[in-house]
This record gives structure tokens, sequence and C-alpha cells, in this order.
């Protein structure tokens, strides 16, 4: 398993890097993996409007491009010429600080998003610990967004987007809990790799705790990123628009970004725990450039197809009551999520970490004999 | 050191995309402030006092349930990764038994707060007592 | 399986947590007090039938035991050496007890829950058999006297408890002081004989006893009364008596009778399988040192004594519980005698099969007892003579009760035979070996002429004939089989038969189940301690498990210790002329019962109009009563107490308290004047002012603000720092 | 690279939060102070693991004192609140008495 | 590799050091609880130079996710609702932040002790202890390991601790349930 991309390149191309070209290989893919993530952030919000388009039954943007595909640009452009506009009575140190926050965590967190066995950036050794802590900066960005506004709708919003992002980090955390347990590490490698290409060696059907813990998970990554039917912090007939109301232009661009962002690689996350992530069948990861490629192929189908459910559900639920939003964090997600937590390390203890299908090949098996 | 290189750049590059784009933007925006411009949006009115003064409890309460159970999490996270290894050494039921033991502790603190209505959003602070009450009428 | 502390333990502290447990919730739990306790009783069953299957099925050699210690404190300074240890002792004598005490409590657990189902206080009666049992099975774990004595008070204050249980009843709160202060006399006897032993071997251990009495240290004499005593038999003379307390032997057997008033099966549990055994097995443990001490005499006459008495009385008894009662005093005289002559295995064998007996045969009381209510008191009857024909009401309890009584009267294929007819021919080979011993074993046969006699009275008065009060056999509850009532009798009843002790039929080797197999296993098992294998040898310390203490097999040696082929067969010849006697006379006992009661050919009533003065003596339970507390109490104790009492009223009071007030008068009025001067002029005005001084200069410092406390703290951490250079 | 730079570093937020813990009014900013000082201590336990060649006890030690520092802010912080329902003020120098 | 260990080492002690004296030198009290988040980053980067990522990746979650959300809810609590005491432009308590004259002396004086303490101190500790930099490896499984062998008992009296934290601050914050208005 290669660790890192420079070990990748250096052991195909038979050749050390000394530490220049470390840093500039590091460098360029960094840059690479953060511009296509702006690039599917920027897509998101294209994407966002054309699939309320489809399911609404209206054209969506088609003048821009091909089928409108060009209206994102089109945005950034005009993003770039807003005023900027800074209320009089703001913090403004504040104001200024808190978009940045929310795009360095977002794009922080990218270091660990396990794209292929090779092409990941940092296989730290407490990978998917480390992608929560970096996600928790972005609540404080929002919250201080709010607050540095000084008006009344930001404020109610930064302090509901707070509140909600910690408290649905909980069942979150917990999820993630037991997956690691199934697994045995906090390393993507270790996460993704223990599973394997077909849906019976998913840890999604690895055993009933885990099923629901999928359903858990992804709820709160919904709730985490403000996604509807959870967007109380920005909810347009309540709050105007939340935390982001006083800001303009790039600034609002940045909080936008760092949403779309944070929304993929939630996405990609729970295609990598719980839906097999990049692994591919037959042996085919040994063929080198090829097989990075094909698993490439494979982990951005299985998030993109998590995004499109995102953007599905958003335009399918109303939205929720915040007392509701608590009420079902911390009265039913939590409590499930502590109990798949309990019920994953009994299974574990009970079926010596086999998963419901080895146990029921185990048992055909036999009674075939 | 070189894994850890990756977040470094990344953060640097996130800097590198703000500050690009703010600069680019500063160059090419217009720019003509105005009093009602930066007036912060309340439907149309002037603002009126403060919006910092309105903060509820309950924010704080769940800020404070949260962070309990943040530390717990990040305490059990090297316990759960080291589990299966156990499990394979043999030994596994002991650190099961002080994973429930630890869940049960933290279980007993999250009832706790139920019982008392700290995790309730619309509140009242009321007794059971009064629910009770308000149940017979 | 490897035995440590943890596996060993949970026997005893199971028991004990649920009694815990259930002292807290019986309140509002009962139900689940109820379970709690049950369970906690099964699991350590469990344990013990594991326990039992290691050791007794040849896992381990036959004198294989455990001992691990850990430090209770150690007071220990320099030379001195003062440290109390506690620990387990386990081998094969603690296995089959341990078997015993478990089953028979879970077994009587099993029936309280349908006996004591409508008491008020049918929770709390669980709490104290949990408590009880656990302190029995702790008793059964020591490995030293001293752990012994803390279980055997425990199960006194139990005993108390339940004796004292229908607190209302009268009578009740009085017997279960007379019990709790008889035994009393015992335990004091008991301690002075732990002194006397930790003074000389600066130990309690068991085996650290043996090793003394082995390397015959025991032996110096201690001067009491001026008369110089060997140790080991004043120590051995001390322990006995708390045997004679606990166990109710002949001076001290008053309390037995009485403790009928608590609820039948704490009879059963406390004052007829377990608790009364607890005395008998502590003389067991601890036979070595009667034996050096050349206590066995007197041991075996007190045995004798209290057999052949406790069956006289059983003979007028009319309280179904009562006989019952005398019976396990007679039976525990068995088991003493057994000590007495040296019969070792066979006293505890007795002391198994009596208490898997008598534990039914009260259980089947119990069931008679519940099963008859008085029609105008709606209380529970127990007089014999108001029953009668009950077999046909309640069959099974009769079933039981009739294996247990054809088990106690020793007749063959039953327990007793084997285990009470083995004493007796112990006693008649030493009878015929020394002349002392011819007055125990006569007692003894005595005893197993009655004991048939009586047990049958009793059957015959309550299963057979026509029921005397008609109207009691009306209202009396047809028996439906239930699990908790009739399974218990059952299980008890089947465990009476005589080939689950012996691998003989009858005992005595005469008819063998498998004719390869050479000896009985209680034979084999269970033996008298050879001391010469604690020489040197320390315990195990508890932390370190793996402790293996093999040691090679001593064989078996089915000749008595008696050297030559000659002598063996004369004591074998003795041993079948025992058992056949005592088979004929426990024939004859029954047929003069049955001649008696059923055929009705000799009327009681002759008997006792002819001896109407023994009658009067046998019901008043020959004076002892009386004795103690009319003469002993009365007119001994109580004038001494008056004696005390006019010293310290007449005397210490009068001279020594009063003459103090006169000094006190006088010091006063030179405390006073010392208080205006000094006290109060310079003392009390000075620190008043010295106070106001420090006031000023404190008050600048103690301003109460917090930072200008951690200021002043890290001045003053900083200066210490800077002052004395650090060492890391 | 040596120790060295780690313990001026931790030397130095030691010092930072020693002085708002004296120089401060506020108590939620004493609270801050508090927090630098026990990461200051933190980071003291983790550089000495790797340099003393200790095991890997101080990272444990270090998480320990983070997971003490996220309890004590939770209470200290709740005091802090209490207190100023009852004053109206988290002014330090108000909370001299015992009593409210 | 030693010149990135360097560049970072340098930069997360920029922020941290930069950081913790921001916080100290703040006027306002929002804005040192984010110099103090940048402080925290800081030494949450000076972590990983140490090798310990699993700390630094706690310190991460439980600080910045946490502690700072805290504090800033804890700061908007107590800085907002008293209207009547004299506010600040951001309505926060105006109190003296860095107070007067004698307290910039008192401090100095500290800082200037505190300093003292600290180099002598340091010599003591680096004279006695030789460097040896220990090997660089995996430290989840081994705090793992350690937490259920050796500090088992400090991991489960952890949790009685947060439970006391968490019943204790609960009931503490709990709003008023003032009688007044139920009677």
């Amino acid at each position: 398993m290669n660790e890192t991309i420079v070990s990748y390149l250096g052991e195909t191309l038979g050749y050390s890097f000394n530490w220049a070209g470390t840093l500039a290989i590091f460098f360029i893919a960094s840059l690479v993996l953060a511009s296509i993530m702006a690039l599917i952030g920027g897509l998101g919000t294209y994407a966002e409007r054309k699939i309320s388009a489809d399911i609404q039954m209206r054209y969506g943007p088609n003048r821009v491009g091909p089928y409108g595909i060009l209206q994102f640009l089109a945005d950034g452009v005009k993003m770039l010429l807003k005023e900027d506009c800074i209320p009089r009575d703001s913090d403004r140190f504040i104001f200024k600080l808190s978009p940045m926050l929310c795009l360095v965590g977002v794009l922080a967190s990218l270091a660990v998003l396990p794209t292929s066995s090779g092409f990941i950036l940092a296989n730290l050794n407490v990978g998917i610990f480390y992608l929560l802590g970096a996600t928790s900066v972005v609540g404080v960005g929002i919250f201080l967004g709010g607050y540095s506004s000084n008006s009344k709708w930001a404020m109610l919003g930064g302090m509901r987007g707070a509140a909600q992002i910690i408290s649905y980090e909980v069942p979150v955390t917990l999820t993630i809990l037991s997956i690691v347990l199934i697994a045995g590490g906090l390393s993507m490698n270790t996460l993704v790799g223990g599973q394997g290409a077909f849906p019976n060696d998913w840890y999604i059907f690895h055993n009933p705790f885990s099923f629901i813990g999928f359903f858990v998970y992804f709820i709160g990554s919904l709730a985490e990123t403000n996604r509807a039917p959870f967007d109380i912090p920005e909810a347009e007939s309540e709050l105007v628009s939340g935390y982001h109301t006083e800001f303009s232009g790039m600034r609002f661009a940045f909080f936008a970004l760092s949403e779309y962002i944070e929304v993929f690689v939630l996405c990609a996350i729970a295609a990598a725990l719980f839906l097999g992530g990049y692994n591919i069948p037959f042996g085919l990861q040994e063929h080198g450039l090829l097989g990075q490629l094909l698993q490439l192929a494979v982990f951005f189908t299985k998030s993109f197809f998590l995004y499109y459910v995102v953007i599905w559900i958003r335009w399918t639920l109303p939205r929720m009551r915040v007392d509701h939003l608590m009420i079902l964090c911390w009265k039913y997600l939590t409590p499930i999520a502590l109990l798949n937590l309990v019920g994953t390390a009994v299974w574990m203890y009970c079926f010596d970490g086999k998963s419901f299908y080895m146990i029921l090949k185990q048992l055909f098996v036999a009674s075939g004999q | 050191m070189d894994v850890y290189l990756p977040i470094f750049l990344l953060i640097f590059i996130a800097l590198l995309i703000i500050f690009g784009a703010l600069i680019l933007s500063y160059l090419i925006r217009p720019s003509n402030p105005s009093l009602i411009k930066q007036t912060a949006y309340e439907c149309g009115e002037l603002p009126v006092g403060t919006a910092w003064a309105n903060f509820n409890v309950r924010f704080y309460v769940v800020a404070l349930v949260f962070i309990i159970f943040d530390v717990e999490s990040a305490l059990m996270f090297p316990v759960v990764a080291v589990y299966k290894r156990f499990l394979q050494l043999g030994s596994g039921g002991a650190v099961l038994l002080s994973l429930l033991v630890f869940i049960g502790v933290l279980i007993q603190g999250v009832i706790y707060c139920w019982r008392k209505g700290d995790l309730d959003w619309i509140k009242s602070y009321r007794t059971s007592s009064d629910v009770r009450a308000k149940g017979l009428k | 399986m490897e035995y440590s502390i943890s596996t060993i333990l949970p026997i005893m502290l199971l028991p004990f947590f649920a009694f815990v447990l259930n002292a807290f919730i019986v309140k509002k739990f009962t139900k689940t007090a109820v379970a709690i306790s049950c369970v906690a009783i099964f699991i350590p069953f469990i344990m013990a039938m594991r326990i039992f299957i290691d050791f007794v099925f040849n896992k381990y050699s036959s004198d294989y035991y455990i001992h691990k210690t850990f430090t209770w404190f150690d007071l220990s300074a320099g030379a001195q050496i003062f440290k109390v240890q506690m620990g387990i002792y386990l081998d094969n004598m603690s296995a089959v007890m341990l078997l015993m005490v478990t089953g028979v409590a879970f077994l009587i657990h099993l029936f309280s829950t349908y006996y004591m189902h409508d008491d008020p206080r049918y929770g709390r009666f669980f709490v104290y058999l949990s408590l009880f049992t656990s302190a029995m099975l702790g008793l059964v774990l020591s490995d030293n006297l001293f752990s012994v004595f803390i279980f055997w008070e425990l199960m006194g204050f139990c005993s108390y408890s339940l004796i004292g249980f229908y607190y209302e009843k009268e009578g009740a709160g009085n017997a279960s002081l007379k019990a709790f202060m008889t035994t009393r006399v015992g335990d004091v006897f008991f301690l002075l004989g732990i002194v006397a032993l930790w003074t000389t071997i600066g130990s309690v251990s068991y085996v650290e006893i043996y090793k003394a009495i082995a390397e015959s240290s025991l032996s110096s004499p201690v001067i009491l009364f001026g008369l110089g005593i060997p140790l080991a038999t004043f120590a051995g003379f001390c322990i006995f008596m708390g045997t004679i307390g606990k166990s109710a032997q002949f001076p001290l057997q008053v309390w037995l009778p009485d403790a009928m008033f608590g609820p039948t099966p704490c009879s059963a549990l406390i004052h007829a399988a377990t608790m009364v055994a607890a005395g008998v097995y502590l003389s067991l443990r601890m036979y070595p040192l009667m034996d050096a001490g050349g206590l066995l005499e007197f041991i075996a006459y007190i045995g004798g004594i209290t057999a052949l008495g406790a069956a006289t009385i059983a003979l007028v008894q009319t309280d179904i519980k009562a006989v019952l009662a005398y019976s396990t005093i007679s039976q525990l005289g068995y088991m003493v005698l057994g000590i007495g002559v040296g019969a070792y295995s066979a006293s505890l064998m007795h002391l198994i099969t009596h208490a898997v007996f008598k534990a039914c045969l009260f259980l089947s009381a119990g069931s008679v007892i519940h099963a008859l209510h008085d029609h105008h008191t709606h209380a529970p009857v127990q007089e014999m003579p108001r029953m009668g024909g009950l077999r046909k009401k309640l069959p099974y309890t009769f079933i039981a009760m009739l294996f247990c009584t054809l088990a106690i009267s020793g007749i063959p294929l039953f327990s007793a035979f084997v285990s009470k007819d083995r004493i007796l021919g112990d006693a008649l080979v030493m009878a015929a070996h020394s002349p002392i011993y011819i007055v125990p074993a006569i007692l003894g046969f005595c005893g197993a002429f009655l004991t048939p006699f009586y047990m049958f009275r009793m059957i015959f008065l309550t299963f057979y004939g026509e029921p005397r009060d008609q109207e009691l056999y009306k209202h009396a509850h047809d028996e439906h089989f239930s699990y908790n009532r009739n399974l218990p009798l059952l299980i008890l009843a089947v465990f009476t038969l005589g080939f689950w002790y012996s691998g003989s039929l009858t005992g005595q080797g005469i008819v063998k189940v498998f004719p390869e197999s050479k000896y009985e296993w209680f034979q084999v098992l269970v033996e008298k301690p050879v001391l010469n294998k604690f020489l040197g040898r320390t315990a195990t310390p508890l932390e370190v498990s793996e402790s293996k203490e093999f040691i090679e097999h001593s064989h078996y040696d089915p000749n008595h210790g008696i050297a030559s082929e000659e002598e063996a067969h004369h004591v074998h010849l003795i041993h079948r002329f025992g058992a056949a006697a005592s088979f004929l006379i426990a024939l004859c006992g029954i047929l003069l019962a049955y001649s008696m009661y059923i055929t009705r050919k000799f009327s009681p009533e002759w008997w006792t109009t002819t001896f109407a003065q023994w009658t009067k003596a046998l019901k008043n339970r020959y004076y002892f009563d009386h004795l103690y507390i009319d003469i002993l109490i009365q007119k001994l104790l109580h004038p001494f107490n008056n004696l005390l009492a006019w010293i310290d009223m007449g005397f210490y009071d009068r001279y020594a308290v009063d003459g103090w007030e006169r000094v006190l008068a006088l010091s006063y009025s030179v405390a006073r004047w010392f208080d205006n001067i000094v006290i109060d002029s310079v003392l009390v005005d000075g620190s008043g002012i010295s106070v106001r001084f420090f006031n000023i200069v404190l008050r600048t410092i103690q301003n109460g603000k917090i930072q200008f406390y951690f200021l002043v703290l890290l001045f003053v951490l900083a200066s210490y720092v800077l002052a004395f250079k650090p060492v890391i | 690279m040596g120790i060295i730079p780690y313990i001026v570093v931790s030397s130095i937020l030691f010092i930072c939060g020693i002085i708002v813990m004296i120089a401060r009014k506020n108590i939620i900013a004493i609270l801050l102070g508090i927090e630098l000082v026990l990461n200051a201590a933190a980071l003291n336990f983790v550089a000495f693991t790797k340099f003393n060649n200790m095991n890997i006890d101080g990272h444990v030690f270090a998480l320990f004192i983070i997971l003490v520092a996220a309890a004590e802010a939770a209470v200290g912080l709740a005091i802090v609140i209490r207190f100023f329902q009852v004053r109206e003020s988290i002014h330090i120098d108000s909370a001299t008495q015992l009593q409210s | 590799m030693n010149m990135f260990l360097m560049i970072i080492f340098t930069l997360s002690a920029f922020l941290a050091v930069g950081g913790a004296l921001s916080v100290a030198f703040a006027k306002n009290l929002i804005h040192a609880c984010v110099y103090l988040l940048f402080s925290l980053i800081g030494v949450a980067g000076l972590y990983l130079t140490l090798g310990a990522e699993f700390v630094a990746a706690t310190q991460l979650v439980v600080y910045v996710g946490g502690v700072v959300v805290l504090l800033l809810f804890a700061i908007m609590l107590t800085g907002g609702s008293n209207l009547h005491h004299v506010t600040s432009r951001f309505g926060l308590e105006s109190t003296p932040l860095m107070g007067n004259l004698r307290t910039y002396i008192m401090g100095i004086v500290t800082a200037l002790l505190l300093i003292a303490v600290l180099c002598n101190v340091l010599q003591g500790s680096i004279s006695a202890s030789a460097v040896v930099e220990s090997k660089f490896s995996s430290t989840v499984e081994q705090i793992g390991v350690k937490l259920v062998t050796d500090h088992i008992l400090a991991f489960e009296i952890s949790s009685v601790l947060l439970l006391g934290a968490l019943v204790g601050a609960a009931i503490i914050a709990r709003p008023y349930r003032s009688s007044e208005t139920e009677n």
C-alpha cells in the first residue's frame, strides 16, 4: 500500500526525490486537489440548480455554455465584481476572518480524502479523527460570521448554526467510532482497505448496527453541513439568509464554496467508510496507473451518487423546526449511535469480527457438507 | 515529517486562494460606500440596539453536553482502534468490558440531562410533577 | 482448571453481594430480591460442583490442597512480627462441604419461595438466608481459625435474627436470645483457644497449626489454676467447647429445641443442615489438635451422652419440629462420637448424609405444617396428636419423609446405614481395644435403637391411622405437585439413598455395586490430615497463581493403620458385627413403634403412667433449662450481680466519687483565682489586642481579590525556586 | 533541532497565561489564561516524551490534560454564567464574597 | 526532511506564541478568544512536529471544536444582556482590560520573575537530560494499548470525572427556576 503520492511516484519512476522535489510534487498535488474541489464546489451550485429544476419541472440555467454548464463561472465572475460591503457596526477583524476560517478548515480536511490507494495526500495514522478536527473549525467560522455582522438575523443564524453543528457532531463521531471498531484503525487506508469491492464486503452491510449507522451518519452529516432539511441557520424564509446575511462578494463566495466542498467531503467520507470507497474488484488495483485511475473513478462515482442524493433530499423534504432538529439529534440519533457503538462492539466480540455475510456463508457451507 | 506536509500546504493554498481572490476583486470591484449600504439588514428599518444582546442559556447547555461527548469520544478513539487487535490476541473481553463501563457512565450523564430537560429545546425546565399535573388537566 | 482467587472467592462473595444488594432493595422490589438471592446461590452451586468434580474425581491426588493467603494487615515493627493473614484452604473435605452447603441451601431457597410466600417479611427472610449462606461458605473456605471465628459469629447473628424472625410471636424473642447467649458461652472458650494458639504459634492458620503439632511444639504446658496442662489439651478443649456450643452438645444443647421458633426453612438450613454442622466441621479440622491433646475419650463421652440423651427426650415430644430438633441433636452427638472414636471420614460422611436427610425432613415438616391450618385461629398446626392419616392428602411429602426416616433409622440401602453404622463399628473397634470406650459404644447403640422408634412414631402419628382432628383434616389442603414445594423434597429424598455415598450398597464393604472398585470414595478421599506433609511448607501467596502442590498420593490404608493381617480381619469382623447388630436394633425399634402406634398392641399410655417420673423428666428435658435459668442464673449469677452492684453503688460511688467532689471544690477556688488574674486579664485581653493588631496587617492582604492571592502565591513559588535550585 | 525551542515556546505560552491570569479583570479572560497554561504544560509533556526517550506515557498525560481542561472549562464557565446571573457582572473583583 | 520540520515548527511556534501574546494584549474579549484559537492551532502544529499526531488531532477536536465554541458562547452569554451597564463598542461590559499603570508594572515584574524562574529550571533540565530522539512511529495504537492496560483506571475514572463535570455544569448553568414567576 502506498503511503503518499510521493512514495508512489518514487516507486513507479524509480527515483528518489530530494526535499525540493517532494515539496514541488506535494504542492502540485495539493493544488490539483484543491482546484478539483473548488471546481466540484462550483459545479455543485450548478448541479443544485439543474437538479432542482428537474425535480420541479423547470429548465434551470441553460444560457451560459452548453446546458448552462458554465453558469458557475459566470457566478464567480459576478462575485468578483460585487462591492465589498462591511456593516458599520460590525466587528471588522472577525468579519474578515470568519470566511477564511471556513474555507481553510474545509480545505485542510482534504488532506486525508482517500481518493485512491495511491493518490492520498497524507495517509495520517489518525486520518478520520484529523478530519473531524479540521471540519470542526467550520463551526467556529460560522459562529464568528454570524457574530461579527452585528445583525440580528446573522446572529440568530450563527448561534443556531454553531449549536446545530456541534450537536450533530456527536452522533456522527459515535458512528465513526463504531466503524473504526470494525476496521481496527484510524487511518483512511485501513478504513477503506478493510472493505471489498462488492457490496457484501462493504461496512454498511457488515452487521445490522453499521447498516443503521450509515443512515445516522448520513443524516448527521446533512445537518453538519447545514443542508436541507436541516438548513435552519440559513433558512431563507425565517432568517433572511442566516449567518451570511451581511456578507457580499467574495466573502459570501467563500462561505458558499466551503459549504459545497464540505458536502462533497462528507459524502466522500460516507462512501469511503460505508460504501467500500475506492475498492475495485478482480485485482485491478495492481495495474499501476490504470488501477489508480479506476479507483479514482469508482470513488468519485460513489461520492457523486451521494451528492446527488443530498441535493435530491434538499428539494424533496421540507425544513425542520429548530426544536425538532435538536430533539432528533439528542433524543434519537445520539442514543441510536451509542447503541450502535455498543452493539458493534458486542458483535465484534461475539462473532470474532466476522461480517454478516461471512457468517451466512459459513452457515451455508457448513450445512452443505 | 513529509506525511504532514500536505496539511500545511493545503492551508497555504487555501490562504492563497482567499487572498488571491480578495486582491483580484479589490482590483476590479467598484467601491462607493454609503451610510445606508453599511447598515445591517433589518427588513429595511434602521437597526435598533445591538445584536449581541439576546443570547440564550440553552445554547450553552447544548455546547456543554457536546464538549463532554467530544472529550469522551476523543478518549475512546485510541481504545476503539486497538480493540480489533486485542480481539485477535484473544483478550478482547477486557477491552470490551472497559469500553462498556466507559459508555455506561457516559449514558448516565445523557439520561440525567434528558430527565432534567436540558436536551429539550423549547424548554420549560419544568419538573416532572408539573408535566404530570398538565397531563391530568 | 487452575484455581485462583477469582474462581474460588465468588462462591462466597456472590451470596454476600446478594445480601448487600437485597438489604437495600428488599422493601420495594421483593420479588427481584428473592430472585437475586436464588440466583446468587445457584451460581455458587454450579461452581462448587465444578470444584467437587475436579477434586473428588481424581483430577488431583487425594491429599492435594490449595492454600492461598493474603496479608490482611501487617503491624510488624522491626523484629517483632505481627502479621495477620487471611486465605483460602481448599481440599477434599472443603470441596465436599461446599457442594453440600450450596446444594442444600439452594434447594431450601427454592422451597422458601413456596413456604414464605405469603409472609409479610418474605423478602427479609431471603436477605438473612443470603447472609447466612455466605457466612457458611466463608467458614468452609477459611484457612485459619480467626476467619472461621468471624464467620462463626456472623452465623450466630443470622441464627439470632432468624429464630426471632416472628418476633411478634410469644417466646420467639426469648428463644433467639437464649440461642445467642448459650452459643456465646462456647464462643468465649473458642476465642480463648484461638488466643492460646496464637500466642504459642504466632499464627492460627490450619497449616501452621498442623505444622506445629507435627513438630510437637504444642506440648509445653500452660499453667492454669496451678495445674500444668499441655497447651494442646487446653487449646483443643477450648475449641471443642466452641463445637459444643455451636453443635448443641451435651451441656449446652438447650438452645436448639427453642430455635424451632424460626420459620421452618431456616430451621432446615441453619438448625439442621449446615450451621450446627459447622461445629463438627471445625472439630474435624482440628482433629490433630484434639488427638495431640488426648481429648478423644472426652469427646467420645460427650458425643455418646448427647446421642442417647437427646434421643430419649425425643420420645415424648409431640411437636413435629421438636422431634426433629432432638433427633438433630442426637445425630450431631453421633458425629461427635465419630470424632471421638477416630472415625474421621465416617464422621464427615454422617455430616453430609445427615444434612441431606435432615434438611429434607424439616422441609417435609414445613410442607405438612403449611398444609394444616387451625380452623379457628388460622395458625399453622405443629402438634402431632392432631394429625394423622395425612398420607393421602400429602403423597409427595409422605414419600420424601418416609425415605428420610428410613435413612435416619439406618436401614440398609439408605445413607445413614453407611455412615452412622460405620461410626458405631469404629466405636466397637475402639471398645474392643480399650475398655474406656465401652460406655460410649453402648450409649451409641442405645441411641441407635431409639432413633428409628421415635422417627417412626412421628411418621405413624402424622401420616397413618385415622385423622384424629377431623375438622383439621377436612380443611387440610390437597397437595399438588409444584416445582418449589415438592421438587426440593424429592431431590433431597433421592439423595438419601446410600449408593451416592458409598460404593457398596450397605457400607462396610459387604455388597458392592462395582466389584472391581476396592474402596469407597469417601474413605479414600477424606482422611485424617497427615501431619508430616505440612512440615516446612509455607502457604502460597494469593497473588502468585499457578501453585501446584501435588503431593504424592498417600494410599488408603484399609486396615485402619493396623499392621497385621489378622488384626485387620478382626477389625472387619467387628465392623460386620456392628452393622448387623445396629440393623437388628433398628428393626426392633421400628417394630416397637409399629406395634405401639399402628396395631396398638402396646399402649403408649401404659408406658407414660408406669414411668411417670421418667416421663416428667423427659418432658422437662432433664431439667436443663431449669438448671440453667433457675439455679445457675438466679441463684448464682444474680447474687454475684447484686454484690457487684453493691460495691459499685455503696463503695465506689460513695467514697471515690463523692470524695472527689471535695477535691474538685478546692481546685475550683484555685482555678477561679487563676482564671481572673492570668487568663482573663493577660491572655484574653492580650490576645484581643494582638488579634486587633494582626487584623490590621492581614486586612490589607486578605482583600478578597483572587488575582492578588495568585500573585502572592507566584512570588512565594518563584522565590522558592530561585532560592533552592531544583534537582531534576 | 533539540528540545530547547519547544521549551522556549511553552515558556512563552506559560508566561502569557500567567500574565492573563494576573492582569485581566474579566473572569472569562482568566479562563483563557488557564487554557494557555495547561497547553504549555501539555506541550512540555509531549516534548519531553520525544526528546527524553520516555515511553508514550507523556502523550497519554497530554490527553488527560486536554480532558481536564475541557471539563474545567465547562464547569468554570457554568459557574461564571451563574455568577453573572446573580451579580450581573463578570468583573473578578466583584467576586470577593462567598455568599451572594 | 529536516527542512520541512524547521519550516513547520517555525510557522506553528510563531502562530502559538503570537496567538498567546495577542491573548494577553487584546482589548476585545472575543478577539482574545479568536487569538486563543490561533494559539491552540499552533500548538497542534507543534504536536505534529513532535510526532504526536493523535494529541494534535485531539487538540483540534476538543479545543477548536469544543472549548473555543464554549468560550464564545459564554462570552456572548455574559457580555450581552446587561444594557444598564456601560457597554463598549461591541456591547460587552467595559472592564479595565489591562488596567492602569500599577497593573502594568506588576505584570512586567511578574513576567521578569517568571522568566528568571523558567531560565533557572531550563538550565537544570537541559543540563540534566541528554537529548535522545526517540523513533518516529504511530502513536494512536500505543496510546490505545496504554489506555487499556497501564492507564485503565485513569481511563475509567476520567469518564466519571466527565460525568461529574456534565452534571455539575448542567446544574449550575440551568436557568433560574424562579419561584416568583410560578407563584
